[in-house]
């Protein structure tokens, strides 16, 4: 049967179920195959917070949401167009998400009265979702896998896991997507190990895109027409893995030994699941036995001349500053990744946010200063991992990198770079006893690297005040001060590399909309939704978040109005206010989720209809 | 690649015990038993062949820990408790360097009482001196882990109601290869125990009793003075009776293999133990000499296991040499397209 | 004055296993051996005659602690491995309250090892259930300090190289009072164990086998499968001998004090151990029972001594008799001169 | 012999020695005997960092300055208009700071060859000190010391020992003053424990009276008439003792039993210490083995119904972060006291800072807001601690209370208020298990208090995010950000209580001094000064530094400049930008001491100068 082709610009899927549906997992091959076929494509994971709560309840709901588009797609989209829903409680979840008129594919074989119970509906929901106006196709995606496996030997258990495959299948069809893709890499993932379980995936896949072709249901099929996207060869990149290679690269370009010292936290574990997996490239990875002694071991590690990088999340970080006050003191390069979460305490810890800024900044005692640096995007993960390397090596500091849960875990399309290609990153250390002086500086102010093993170097550092160039202890009052003031020039020196800081949208006008982190996406849609209502707007996006920029006082002058957008109360707000004394105003989001485009254009609409 | 200096070591066979003074004036109170562990270790450093620069000592916080300070090697004077820590991402990232941990009970069994222990349990090659007051010098006399029940202190002006930590246990109940005891003032045996905790493949833990005179003074006299050292003191020799009290007394065990004192002028030394530092349960039986029997020194347990800087260096190589690779391997890890 | 208020207490005596559940949907992976221990607690509880409101449960964070959500009765989800730390002031504050610690195999021995050290030498009256199922649960399965050498997780795909602990010895070392270990899904053990837990006075460990059947199942399975239950298991009761593998085999000493095995059917059971809880030695030499010999299940160790939040109160009470006084008397404590 | 009697408004005296000399004792004596003499005092302790540095060098000098004057005295005053040097080394330490013309009495019987090489000394300084104008008084104060305690049974050494009350019966008599109160105190000290001992002393104290009255040296004696001081009965009270018996205080108010877990730290081990010593109120003192045990068995003892405090400085604040955040997410009351000291790292250990400000305001992960109050002077520690009580009652909240090393161990004259006179401070257990909500809130946010031991109200809280009202674990995006708010508002609500905001001097004009902490006295005193040259300047002191006061920005918007002088690289300052977007400027002095009056006077002139 011929279907109606229908063209669209950018369309938003959401895949949801149960944890133990393999819902990431059809949500990644969805966007694998979408990519390939040359859409521009961002993707948000979100998963339970429990390890495995119990099956078919609100609590278990895993869902995967991509936007894929002709135009270079910024974020995960706002509210879904089709919802694949695996059973009641994933309709749950996230029907009141779907966009008016969307589309809901609901597993029927998962809605029986048990089901409905476990997910807290008193009736089926699906006459009532057709009603309010959606388009409900009602599919027993359970019975129809089934049928499609039947005769394999499998457990009825394993026969039934194959049904992701199935939406998987029934969505390619949608779309008009080949089977290719998947069906390779079923092949590589199974074919050897278990060639039943593949060919119960396989005939899964089929069914669905079958069904979709066979079945008198959709009269329509889509078509995103190809993105114009830079030539080059690309893969999906989750912003953990993007910060494991990220220093991988960075270790190659300094010729140092990578050492990541690290305690196990979510959402920044990847990275040392990715990392210790990388042996085979001399990573040295030290699982501690908590976050103290993964600082300190940076500390020991960096002072022995390695690349010394830990990585965590909020929680963590609080129990670091003790140690990253010994590294600042000691003048010693490392790097400390916040994979931010959603806090106080405990609070939202598989959630994102970005609630850590001025406790990167500001949360150690003393004058206790140090550059921080934020990833925009995942796949920026990799490039801001090389930054704040060059940076800590550069200047002889501890640098702290911020990501967030959005970032680690959302991927999107990365261009794969030759790493032999990425200038290097100088690092010399000192040999020569004659006139070594441990804390003289040089044109940056960093100090010398001279490590164990160097004869006629033999020298003593710690936590107390240290003498100008000699670095011995001293209790010196106007020592002190003086090395108070140098600590803090060196870092304020950082910002003598950046580039010019841009903007996106007017060079002055109404309002600039500032943002740093996994904000990006979200503010520079809703930019682009405010600039073609032709109001003069721009976006500028920070990496740097101390030291700020130099000429940054001079950009955000040029607009009337300064508007950050944060997942926290106003962070960035607080410390633009602070060092430059512009009155920003922030608009806020603490729901564990990033912003929707939509919902911030409305709110930047807000501000510039203030006086 | 690696810029990591490629340098000619110092030749180890001309060093004395003055290279390793930084001359730096030593600012202990006079009369600390610091000064003699100090002296100690410098006097045992020479003998041991290890380049200079090759030796790096990391404290605490502590008076203790004011130790790297006179040392003329590499140092760093960390934060409270986490020397163990920070010399364990040094000697992973640098397994050919000789590693000196300096703590205190503080700093040691306080807040650096997890690090202490995971570094034992690691078997990380590092020796580990801890300088035991059964006191906080530095903070002027807080009671410490080690510090005996009901004593008096600053912050326990009616005594503490703490039950003291037993390091030497402690150090056992987590599986340490090397374990010793040493008195600050007993200069052959301090040197004793020092050279064969340097000559351990893991690492090597070292108590050593060591007289406050400010805060606690007298502390260790039951031991050090008089006849106390000879009956109060049993001496751990590989392969040698537990012989005590100029050998008229032994150290042997009942039908339940608890310790017992054997009069050795009426009953003979064949009931007397004779000591095995490999044994997996006669160093945790030492530990525990209670009332009526003295206290051992000497080294406690010596066994062979893996460092694990060695084993963390042959993972690595072990990985290289099957799949050696460079970072854009990471990149190009799983599916991949290209645009034209 | 106190505000605290001076409740009538509900009736333990008509307490039931149900009173204990919160009724909170418990939300632990089918199949965790968690279930069995929080079945076999809430089981245990209604015996003890203690006034519901009297317990608390505090947990740190893992799988495993989220036990106190399941508990209908006070509690607190902590942090990561602090769990003892806050229960410890709570337990020195509120004596008379019940104060239950639930950590896992990485709560307590990684990031928490030193709370719960503390917590043990102290001999704070807490009752410390570690699950250990040798792997962090939570955070999706990376290996833990108790992990066996060389296990292959997500942190260390070519197999760890840290040596584990075990944590009966990392008690007995840090001198607590009260050791056992027990596995999840034996309930009469557990249960057995529970009960003696309770009713000591100090710090009770114990260390309950956990299997985790998503990240480290079967992790147990030589003790609990088949005739593993007999021949890789003892029993350790006091003033009994120590007898398995049905009664055919038993443990005894060597002359130097090592474990060995004899076999009951030929030589008789003369040579072998009866077992006492309260030897200093024999608890030690227990738990370091290696290849070979069966692995202890029991209370390895029960002693008395004064728990520390009672030695607290009765310093305070004491001082307060001696010499009751107003916060005015510290205001006024030392020289004062009136200006008219 | 008749001397000039010379009237003054005001002197400095500074006593300095080897750390054995007991230069400590000498001060508190004089001050003591000075405050009964009826003046105002104030006084700064100043030790060595190490415990015992080699005696006679420069490192190992302790020194006692104290300020007494007719009128209130708010500093220690900035160079002593006499110097007591009990060596060369502290000679060679103090003699640069001492006034022009100022008088030295040098101990000549520690002036040997060698214990002018131990001090750095090439030939004797006092000569030179002559001819730069100084009024130099060489005494061998060791001799006449002996001579005067001959024929007692002592040894040398303890002989010897009593040259500290030879020094200070000296400057008894140069100052008028008795000596009751001094051999009072002698007998009560040594009186029957060592009658040999306070006989030296007693006659060592009576020589150097006599030698002032009898040797021809001195032509003059000083007389600083009384000050106008509130009738009442006074004592001295150092910040730490202070601070101790405000919390013992605040407990009886409350009526809670007090529960303090601490880790010994300088300079905040005192407050550990004086309360350890006071089980016979009912404290309870736990000597934890950590700061993250010490705030963690606060949480304990808090959600016990106690009245929990924890006190420490900089890295152990960095350390207690976490536990911190998790006392906020509970809602738990309890006071942490952070007495700063030079940071970062181990820093400057024993000197004075207030750089810990921005870590109190925001060194937590996540959105984690909390009141953080500042005592202003050693005797405002008692009134700070029964405040900082008062909000964690109220408002069910962790606060943070900052002092600093130079609070806690300078000390000030203090009048002794009756305890019975002071507010209590309300508290009401929750009993009630009708519709009992562990997270209902009041007028003021707070949530309900209900302990352990209360039958019906059994409850679960902890570190992940709660529901609203029932404190149930809530993973739910829009109750996380209604609970953010929440703990917001309630922190913001606690300057509902503040009084209204009064500064010193004029009530508009050119400039406003803010400050906060310790630096009060130094910036009352600077700021007189300006105001005598007719400047319209005034001085705010803040003790709320979270949340400031809401009346704030409309005071400080009656001046054209705010000024804020701070221990730091200008926290307050950027605080103030932050908040209230007022173009602070600081005046900072990070030297381990305290701001002298005239160097802060300069510095304000200066800014008054500036367009
Ligand atoms: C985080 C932190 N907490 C507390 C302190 C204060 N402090 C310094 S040393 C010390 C204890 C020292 O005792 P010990 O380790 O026995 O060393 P000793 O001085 O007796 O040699 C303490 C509590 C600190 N420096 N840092
Ligand atoms: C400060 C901090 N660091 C790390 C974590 C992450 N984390 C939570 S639970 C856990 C380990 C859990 O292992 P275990 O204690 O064995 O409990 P299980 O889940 O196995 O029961 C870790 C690393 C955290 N929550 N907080
Ligand atoms: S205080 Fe004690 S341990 Fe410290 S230096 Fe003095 S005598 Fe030694
Ligand atoms: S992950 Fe393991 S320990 Fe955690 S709930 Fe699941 S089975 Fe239990
Ligand atoms: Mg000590
Ligand atoms: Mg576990």
């Amino acid at each position: 049967m011929a279907r109606q082709l229908e063209q669209l610009d950018s369309v938003v899927v959401r895949f949801a179920g149960d944890s133990g549906d393999g819902m990431q997992l059809t949500g990644t091959q969805f966007t694998e195959t979408t990519a390939l076929a040359g859409n521009d494509v961002a993707t948000f994971p979100d998963y339970p917070a429990e390890i495995r709560a119990p099956a078919g309840t609100v609590a278990g709901v895993s869902g995967f949401q991509l936007q894929f588009s002709k135009e270079t797609v910024f974020t995960p989209g706002d509210a879904p167009d089709v919802l694949v829903a695996m059973n009641p409680a994933a309709l749950k979840v996230n029907l009141p998400e779907l966009r008016a008129g969307g589309i809901v594919i609901a597993n029927l074989g998962a809605f029986t009265k048990k089901d409905l119970e476990k997910a807290g509906y008193p009736e089926d929901p699906l006459p009532a979702a057709s009603a309010a106006g959606y388009r409900v196709f009602g599919i027993d995606i359970t019975a129809h896998t089934l049928r499609a496996v039947e005769g394999l030997s499998l457990s009825r258990k394993e026969a039934e896991r194959a049904k992701n495959f199935y939406a998987l299948g029934l969505a390619y069809w949608l779309f008009g997507r080949t089977l290719d893709y998947s069906l390779e890499w079923i092949r590589e993932k199974f074919g050897k190990k278990s060639p039943e379980i593949a060919e119960a995936n396989r005939r899964a896949l089929r069914a669905g895109f079958d069904f979709g072709e066979t079945a008198e249901m959709f009269d329509h099929q889509y078509l995103v027409p190809k993105a114009v996207i830079e030539p080059g060869r690309y893969r999906n990149f989750s912003g953990n893995e993007a910060t494991a290679a990220g220093f991988a690269a960075a270790a190659e370009l300094c010729g140092l030994k990578l050492f990541l010292g690290s305690y196990p936290i979510t959402p920044a574990s990847d990275i040392l699941h990715h990392l210790s997996a990388q042996k085979h490239l001399g990573v040295t990875t030290f699982q501690a036995e908590d976050e103290i002694a993964a600082v300190a071991s940076c500390i020991g590690a960096s002072y022995g001349g390695a690349l010394a990088l830990t990585t965590t999340s909020g929680p963590g970080l609080a129990l670091k500053g003790e140690g990253i006050g010994l590294a600042l003191m000691l003048e010693l390069p490392m790097v400390i990744v916040d994979v931010q979460r959603g806090g106080p305490s405990t609070g939202l810890p598989t959630k994102t946010e970005q609630s850590d800024l001025l406790q990167a900044c500001f949360g150690r005692h003393g004058e206790a200063p140090l550059p921080v640096i934020a990833a925009t995007s995942p796949g920026d993960c990799f490039w801001t991992a090389i930054e704040a390397t060059r940076i800590a090596l550069k200047h002889m500091t501890p640098v702290i990198m911020l990501t967030d849960g959005f970032l680690a875990n959302g991927t999107e399309p990365f261009r794969i770079p030759n790493v032999a290609d990425i200038p290097r990153i100088p690092v010399k250390f000192h040999t020569d006893p004659n006139g070594f002086l441990p804390y003289a500086r040089d044109d940056v102010l960093a100090r010398p690297w001279a490590i164990p093993g160097t004869p006629g170097l033999e020298h003593r550092i710690g936590g107390l005040e240290k003498e100008h160039l000699t670095g011995k202890v001293s209790y010196d009052g106007l020592n002190h001060e003086k090395m108070i003031h140098l600590r803090d020039d060196k870092v304020k020196r950082v910002a003598d590399d950046y580039e010019k800081t841009t903007v996106f949208g007017d060079e002055e006008g109404e309002m600039v909309v500032v943002g740093w982190g996994s904000t990006f996406g979200a503010i520079r849609s809703a930019v682009t939704q405010l600039r073609a209502k032709h109001h003069k707007v721009a976006h500028l996006h920070l990496k740097h978040m101390n030291p700020l920029p130099k000429d940054l006082p001079e950009v955000l002058k040029r607009y009337r109005r300064v508007v950050t957008a944060e997942m926290n109360l106003g962070q960035l707000a607080l410390l633009l206010r602070a060092r430059l004394l512009v009155d920003a105003k922030s608009i806020t989001k603490v729901q564990g989720r990033p912003f929707k485009e939509a919902e911030l254009a409305k709110a930047l609409l807000a501000q510039l209809e203030t006086a | 690649m690696n810029p990591i200096p490629n340098v000619a070591h110092t030749d180890p066979g001309l060093l004395t015990k003055k290279d390793f003074a930084s001359g730096l004036q030593v600012r202990w109170c006079p009369g600390c038993a610091d000064f003699s562990i100090l002296n100690q270790v410098q006097k045992t450093l020479p003998a041991l062949g290890i380049p200079k620069e090759n030796v790096v000592f990391i404290s605490g916080i502590g008076c203790s820990s004011r130790f790297p300070y006179y040392m003329e090697t590499y140092g760093i004077h960390g934060i409270h408790g986490r020397a163990p820590a920070i010399a364990t991402g040094l000697k992973v990232a640098r397994p050919e360097l000789s590693v000196w941990v300096v703590t205190g009970d503080g700093d040691a069994l306080a807040i650096g009482g997890n690090h202490f222990v995971h570094a034992l349990r690691r078997n990380v090659g590092l020796k580990v001196l801890m300088f035991n007051n059964r006191i906080y010098g530095l903070t002027k006399g807080q009671y410490s882990p080690t510090s005996e029940f009901g004593k008096k202190t600053k912050s326990s002006p009616l005594g503490t109601v703490d039950f003291p930590l037993e390091p030497v246990s402690v150090a056992l109940g987590v599986d340490a290869t090397f374990v010793a005891r040493a008195i600050a003032t007993d200069g052959a045996m301090l040197g004793d125990v020092l050279t064969r905790a340097a000559k351990h493949n893991g690492t090597a833990f070292v108590e050593i009793y060591q007289s406050c005179v400010i805060f606690n003074d007298g502390a260790f006299d039951d031991l050090t003075e008089g006849e106390g050292k000879f009956n109060n003191r049993v001496a751990l020799k590989h392969g040698e009776k537990l012989l005590y009290a100029k050998g008229t007394k032994g150290i042997g065990l009942d039908a339940h293999g608890h310790p017992i004192t054997i009069d050795v002028t009426k009953d003979g030394d064949s009931k007397v133990l004779t000591y095995d530092e490999t044994s997996e349960t006669m160093p945790l039986v030492l530990s525990r000499l209670g009332a009526g029997l003295p206290r051992a020194f000497g080294v406690f347990r010596a066994i062979e296991k893996p460092a694990y800087e060695n084993l963390v260096a042959e993972q690595v190589a072990g990985a290289q040499a099957k799949r050696g690779a460079g970072a854009q391997s990471m990149l190009e890890a799983g599916e991949t397209w290209t645009v034209e």
